[in-house]
């Protein structure tokens, strides 16, 4: 903390600029370390750069970028949603089946996103209004909410290959995949929420300090309650993305342990558990280390051992360098 | 044309079987084309993931892909990608409907031959209890080849069907539990080896002499516990190694414009027993 | 890189009490936090213990020198007991446990020295703050230190704990302790200070022995200017409407029924001894503590009031004496922390916000408060502490409110800017705004308030005004804030002794 | 944060009984949770409170009290360990792999000890000293750690079926089971360390306020070094544990989501994740409660896919009766 204050102290007390250049250096967060990343993938495999691989990697981080966005609300407040994965397979199992359902076919989108947020709003309710610590509310739902998407299905795999929904993953805008535009779109919501709204200002300032957003007057429930909200309805965006790229959802295969991969974007994004301290852009450069790291892997063929001893050493080491080229950005 | 590069997607490799099938698969490419590139990979219970290997190997232009599919129909979006890229897909241990071709272990037949012998081993009666595990084809066929073969018996009843995630531990504390919950039991029949021998592990630390345990694998570790004082009777053994080789080489005659005669190759399971086990010959990883 | 300090001589000799006086931003607390190794000097400067250089490169090296200090900002655990606290990093042990009976006994002997409400095993996060600043105290007390530095250790504490403060400070003084002692409240700095130091910009403007202090120097050192004293004696103000009644209120930290009244133009004071409720009275009436019974009634009409921002709709804003706490948000910029409470009215149905208007509206405040900052974007946490208190000022005042309830509004402020505070707050008076001023510095009560509330454990205990015919003294809020009954706090003791 | 503030310091106005009261409520924290559970399971089912049954559920509970007694410190300090379940694998990889080496075979629990306290250092050291935050670093050893134990065994399940410290699980002393037995005395240990050590003081401290702590010349960094080197180990011991139970070690499916039970226990406990309030003994209520959750579903043949939601309710519904309870004990 000391530290930060000090060197960013310096910079302000330097010049005006100085303070500008902080702080995009602080929203970049660890663009430097995916570059670097990337730079190493390219080096070893000449596949790494081809537009289809870029195109796949986008693609890959499209689902994980989505699920990170709602968590880094959630994370701003000093919250945290462990349920994201099995609400995405809640969301992508409903939608499927209404899908199969006649005369119901076209009500897939709305299926989905309803029942995300509704587990969304239950997270909420609980953490913001019965005040029960969030770990704990969204580790519950992440067991609940696995059951209930595996009850929806009868256990089994719904198939649609005629998803009526299936051009969300499966069309092009300008040469640019919908499952990436998606993802963009979400991610500029995201932005816009936390940038130039009144709520964004009130969700860093809960997650700063929550006492004293509640002495001035900031209906701090209320806040939250839209974080796990939002959240949960990312997760179904989610759920709705996977469903139109598999043409089909599984209760219990879907979104295993996503939410280490959402969280861990969020954190390698520059995003504070002490919660008040982030940004939206961290998070999606997040996303795309992970994304890269995974592909890369496979591409340059590393053995499946050692790509999870890569993939460990890669996520401390980006934090370390990002600690080390700027130790101002960082809230731990 | 020759074959210069393969990505292989197999199951969860902590799990020996699916390690000597992938191993049997790199082994298949390596016979006929030495200096091809086989990449190994997981797809480890997840379909996105699947999904996602899929696509990087689409990147990373092999000519081939051996996989374990997820799911026999949702992984068809996919593979489709795959096969329009000029990739041909194999199916192997799971079938995968849209793959090109399949070499798959008969689960089925499996499951009935073990819990035959089960059914013996008890003599015609009593509780059994089946550990399932995860909801996935190849374990569905499993269980409901074992149930075939003990509806046989009327005097056979299932009295708990619980579902583990197929290691030991899981096995081990299932086992505890049911134990205590079933005062007498005859015979179980575990989905894989590793529970199997969970299984046994707690019926023996409980005392409880007289159940007859039956697995599905006829991996190392069944082969261990069935030359030893244990409640194991048997497995339905399987030949990952076989099965990845095959498909390979399946794959590469369909690159070349002969496919086989029939999509779905099924290998059929023996059965490794207290009697036989001197003499099989198990798993290869080599 | 600008530094804050630009080469900054100071000394303490044994058995001096020398005090750091400054405005705020000065850099007085950097001196402390360098000299305690909190932060790390910049090269060329160095530290001279007994003519010996030393180096402190973590708090733990200065106490290992026998330096104890009381920073500005507490720093307390509030999650351990009052005695764990006192014994924190120094704990008596045997063979590595802790001897929890002997430190709170110690701890107690202290604590009741400095005439504390509270016992050693209370958890510190129970306190008030004046409470958590008497830990701080008995703290620094319990160490064998040779220099003991305290950064305004007294801006929440009423007179008499204060005076128990100036005892302490003697007396280690005569035991040959070197004290530093900053401080913006010039009767104590008069009171104690064998020599003054007086800083500016980071930069050390002089240091004036015993017969030189004397106050307008010292406020000329300080600010570069003449500066009257206390400002002038207002107007009459007494004949507005009623503003706010309060009707036999009931809450935490309340023993009777509270009622009082405000009126349009009026400043009311609050005074009373440390955990007297005052604060416990604002926070009811403000919407923070729930309120058990009673009424509120804002110009007649009855309020209902269950959080703060009900209050706030009706035009109640309360100051916390809390800053860091209750009040900022540190890792804001100063521009946001201004417009907390009325980014609403900026914002289009409270979506895209202005920004033009919280730009305009931040440098206005931060040009009336006299902010001192390099530019309203850096974070309010790295604010020196009054330029903190001035800006959660300039904050309540964005709304326009009806009633004002200021709890110790000049906590920590300089005497420049205190005089520029109660002009603000005389002026809101005169504009029709009613203004409740709880203040432990009854100067400050005495000089701003057209009546005086006192309140004793729990209970307003009487009121002193000019219209009422008693006139606003020393001595006639003393006596009403001090008939304590001494029944509970003596049955407490016997725990311990 | 300030609800229990005021009543704490109610019970302090009134008397010093009163104190000790409160302090009571809060150690006993799920105490009545855990009995209504059991109490529900007993009437569902005969077998429940059967002597045999509990012996069951203690030593299923076993691994997790004992990871749960080191996340406990990790969590005082406001940290997280993820890295728990990995480090089990590893260490129980290390031990049995020792055991099979000839000359070797009585080295097997040192070895495992040792793996894990190195790995626990790791973590230490990078949270501690190079100041990553917590959940990446363990986020990444996770990873890597689970990479390095499947490669002990070069993927392969390690057999010993004459493991030489096979009786850390396969003996019993008064009729009490050698698993039960070691976690008791972890328990012990790590409530003495809490309770009556100066370091005990410091951990709370750390997690309070860190830099109060740091202000107050603790070195901040030795402490923190101390709590994750002791997870580590404490891990390790689950690790030595689950080897001897199973007389085998697999380094892919050991110890998978372990940190999400281990966490869970100690939140379920009353320990806050904001740092420094807590106890040993709601954690080992809170482990308690999982397993009697997980034994009594199982017992009283509930559905798999229902058991998911009804463990999932019930975890929520333990921390909101426990709210209802004694709302001052939560921090939230
Ligand atoms: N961590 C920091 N790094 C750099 N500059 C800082 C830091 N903390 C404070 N400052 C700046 O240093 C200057 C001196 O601050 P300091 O807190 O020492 O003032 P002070 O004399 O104690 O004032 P006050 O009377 O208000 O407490 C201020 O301008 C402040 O903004
Ligand atoms: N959060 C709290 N919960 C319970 N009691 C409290 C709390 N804060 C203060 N008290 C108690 O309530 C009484 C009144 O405290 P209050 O903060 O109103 O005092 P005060 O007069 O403002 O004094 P100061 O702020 O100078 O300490 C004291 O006995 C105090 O110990
Ligand atoms: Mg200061
Ligand atoms: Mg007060």
């Amino acid at each position: 903390m000391s530290d930060r204050a000090i060197s960013s102290r310096r910079a302000a007390n330097g010049n005006v600029a100085g303070v500008r250049l902080t702080t995009a250096l602080r929203t970049l967060g660890m663009l430097p370390v995916l570059l670097l990343l990337s730079f190493g993938f390219f080096m070893a495999s000449d596949r790494f750069l081809t537009a289809q691989n870029i195109s796949i990697v986008l693609q890959q981080a499209a689902i994980n970028t989505v699920l990170a966005s709602g968590m880094t609300f959630v994370i701003l407040t000093a919250g945290i949603d462990l349920s994201v994965g099995s609400i995405l397979a809640a969301a992508a199992m409903t939608s499927v089946w209404i899908t199969l359902v006649p005369g119901f076919e076209h009500f897939g989108i709305a299926a989905g996103l309803l029942t995300s947020l509704v587990f969304g709003l239950v997270n909420g309710v609980m953490v913001a209004v019965a005040r029960l610590p969030p770990f704990i509310v969204t580790l519950g739902m992440l067991t609940a909410v696995r059951g209930i998407a595996r009850l929806i299905g009868h256990d089994k795999t719904l198939i649609n290959t005629e998803l009526p929904f299936a051009y969300v993953a499966n069309t092009a805008l300008f040469g640019v995949h919908s499952l990436v535009l998606l993802a963009l779109v979400f991610v500029l919501i995201s932005w816009w929420i936390l940038r130039f709204t009144v709520l964004g200002i009130r969700i860093y300032a809960v997650g700063g300090n929550a006492s004293a957003a509640r002495l001035a007057g900031i209906r701090v429930w209320l806040v939250l309650l839209f974080v796990y909200a939002y959240s949960g309805l990312m997760s179904g965006v989610g759920g709705l993305m996977s469903a139109a790229k598999l043409y089909s959802a599984n209760g219990l295969q879907l979104g295993q342990a996503y939410e280490l991969d959402a969280i861990a974007a969020v954190i390698l994004g520059g995003t504070s558990f002490v919660g008040g301290i982030g940004s939206i852009w961290g998070t999606v450069v997040g996303a795309m280390i992970i994304a890269v790291l995974t592909n890369g892997l496979i591409l340059t063929g590393v053995p499946d051992i050692y790509q999870y001893i890569i993939k460990g050493v890669v996520i401390v080491a980006a934090v370390a360098i990002d600690r080390l080229r700027l130790p101002a950005a960082s809230g731990s | 044309r020759d074959l210069t590069s393969v990505g292989i997607i197999s199951g969860p490799l902590g799990n020996s079987f699916y390690q000597s099938l992938a191993a049997g698969a790199e082994a298949g490419v390596k016979k006929i084309n030495p200096a091809a590139k086989a990449t190994v990979t997981s797809y480890e219970g997840d379909l996105n993931k699947e999904f996602n290997l899929i696509d990087s190997f689409i990147a990373a232009g092999v000519d081939m892909i051996v996989m374990v599919g997820a799911d026999p129909n949702a992984v068809t979006p996919v593979i489709k990608k795959a096969q329009n890229n000029g990739i041909v897909v194999v199916g192997m241990d799971a079938a995968a409907n849209a793959a090109d071709a399949n070499v798959i272990t008969d689960n089925r037949q499996g499951g009935e031959i073990v819990c035959a012998h089960l059914a013996e081993k008890i003599g015609g009666k009593g509780n059994v209890i089946i550990i399932n595990g995860p909801q996935v084809q190849g374990v569905i066929d499993r269980v409901t080849g074992c149930k075939a073969a003990l509806a046989a018996k009327p005097g056979i009843k299932i009295v708990a069907d619980k579902e583990g995630d197929s290691s030991r531990d899981s096995g081990f504390s299932i086992m505890q539990t049911l134990l205590t919950q079933q005062a007498d039991i005859a015979g179980v029949f575990a989905i894989s080896d590793p529970m199997a021998i969970g299984a046994d592990l707690a019926a023996r630390q409980l005392g409880r002499d007289g159940i007859h345990i039956v697995g599905f694998d006829g991996s190392p570790e069944i082969v261990d516990a069935l030359k030893k004082p244990t409640s194991v009777e048997a497995s339905a053994s399987q030949n990952p190694y076989a099965l990845g080789e095959k498909a390979v080489q399946v794959g590469f005659d369909i690159l070349n414009g002969k496919p086989p005669m029939e999509k779905l190759v099924k290998a059929p399971t023996g059965l490794v027993s207290r009697d036989n086990v001197s003499s099989y010959q198990g798993w290869l990883t080599q | 890189m600008i530094p804050v300090l630009r080469a900054v001589h100071f000394d303490v000799r044994p058995g001096e009490v020398h005090a750091l006086m400054g405005e705020n931003g000065a850099g007085k607390s950097t001196l402390v936090r360098i000299m305690t190794g909190a932060h790390a000097p910049d090269p060329g400067g160095s530290i001279f213990l007994n003519g010996r250089p030393v180096v402190f490169a973590t708090p733990q090296a200065a106490q290992d020198a026998a330096i104890a200090s009381i920073y500005q900002e507490l720093s307390l655990v509030e999650n351990l007991t009052v005695a764990e606290n006192m014994y924190l990093g120094r704990e008596i042990t045997r063979f590595g446990h802790h001897r929890r009976k002997e430190m709170e006994r110690n701890a107690f002997l202290v604590l009741a020295e400095l005439g504390a409400p509270f016992l050693p095993r209370d958890l510190v996060s129970s306190l008030t703050l004046a409470e958590k600043q008497l830990v701080e105290i008995a703290r620094v007390m319990l160490t064998g230190a040779r220099v003991v530095i305290m950064d305004e250790p007294t801006t929440s504490l009423s007179t008499r704990e204060a005076e128990k403060l100036f005892a302490i400070v003697r007396r280690l003084r005569d035991r040959g302790v070197g004290v530093v002692y900053i401080s913006h409240r010039m009767e104590e700095v008069f009171a104690l200070a064998d020599r003054v130091t007086v800083m500016r910009d980071g930069r050390h403007v002089g240091t004036l022995e015993k017969p030189d202090i004397e106050p307008g120097r010292i406020i000329r050192m300080m600010i570069g200017r003449e500066l009257s004293a206390f400002h002038d004696r207002r107007p009459d103000r007494t004949s507005g409407r009623t503003m706010l009644e309060v009707e036999a209120l009931m809450g935490p930290g309340l023993k009777a029924p509270c009622s009082f009244t405000l009126r349009h133009n009026e400043i009311l004071g609050i005074a009373g001894l440390v955990g007297a409720g005052r604060t416990e009275l604002a926070r009811v009436i403000s919407g923070i503590s729930k309120r058990r019974s009673g009424r509120i009634r804002i110009e007649g009409a009855d309020i209902e009031i269950h959080t703060p921002r009900d209050a706030m709709k009706a035009g109640i804003v309360y100051l916390t004496e809390d800053r860091r706490g209750l009040g900022l948000f540190l890792n804001r910029s100063v521009r946001e922390n201004i417009n907390m409470l009325v980014m609403e009215q900026d914002a289009f149905l409270g979506i895209q916000r202005n920004f033009t208007k919280a730009e305009r509206r931040s440098q206005q405040a931060i040009r009336a408060f006299s902010i001192r900052l390099p530019e309203d974007g850096i974070d309010v946490g790295l604010l020196s502490g009054g330029n903190q208190q001035k800006v959660l000022l300039a904050r309540l005042l964005q709304m326009n409110p009806k009633i004002v309830i200021l709890d110790e509004p000049t906590r920590g402020i300089d005497v420049g800017a205190k005089a520029s505070i109660y002009s603000i707050v005389e002026g809101l008076a005169t504009e029709g705004v009613g203004v409740i001023v709880i203040s432990s510095d009854l100067p400050e009560i005495i000089g701003i308030a057209d009546r005086v509330l006192v309140i004793r454990e729990g209970v307003i205990a009487g009121e002193v005004g000019t219209t009422l015919g008693n006139v606003i003294s020393e001595e006639s809020i003393m006596k009403l804030a001090t008939q304590t009954s001494l029944t509970g706090g003596q049955k407490r003791t016997q725990d311990y002794v």
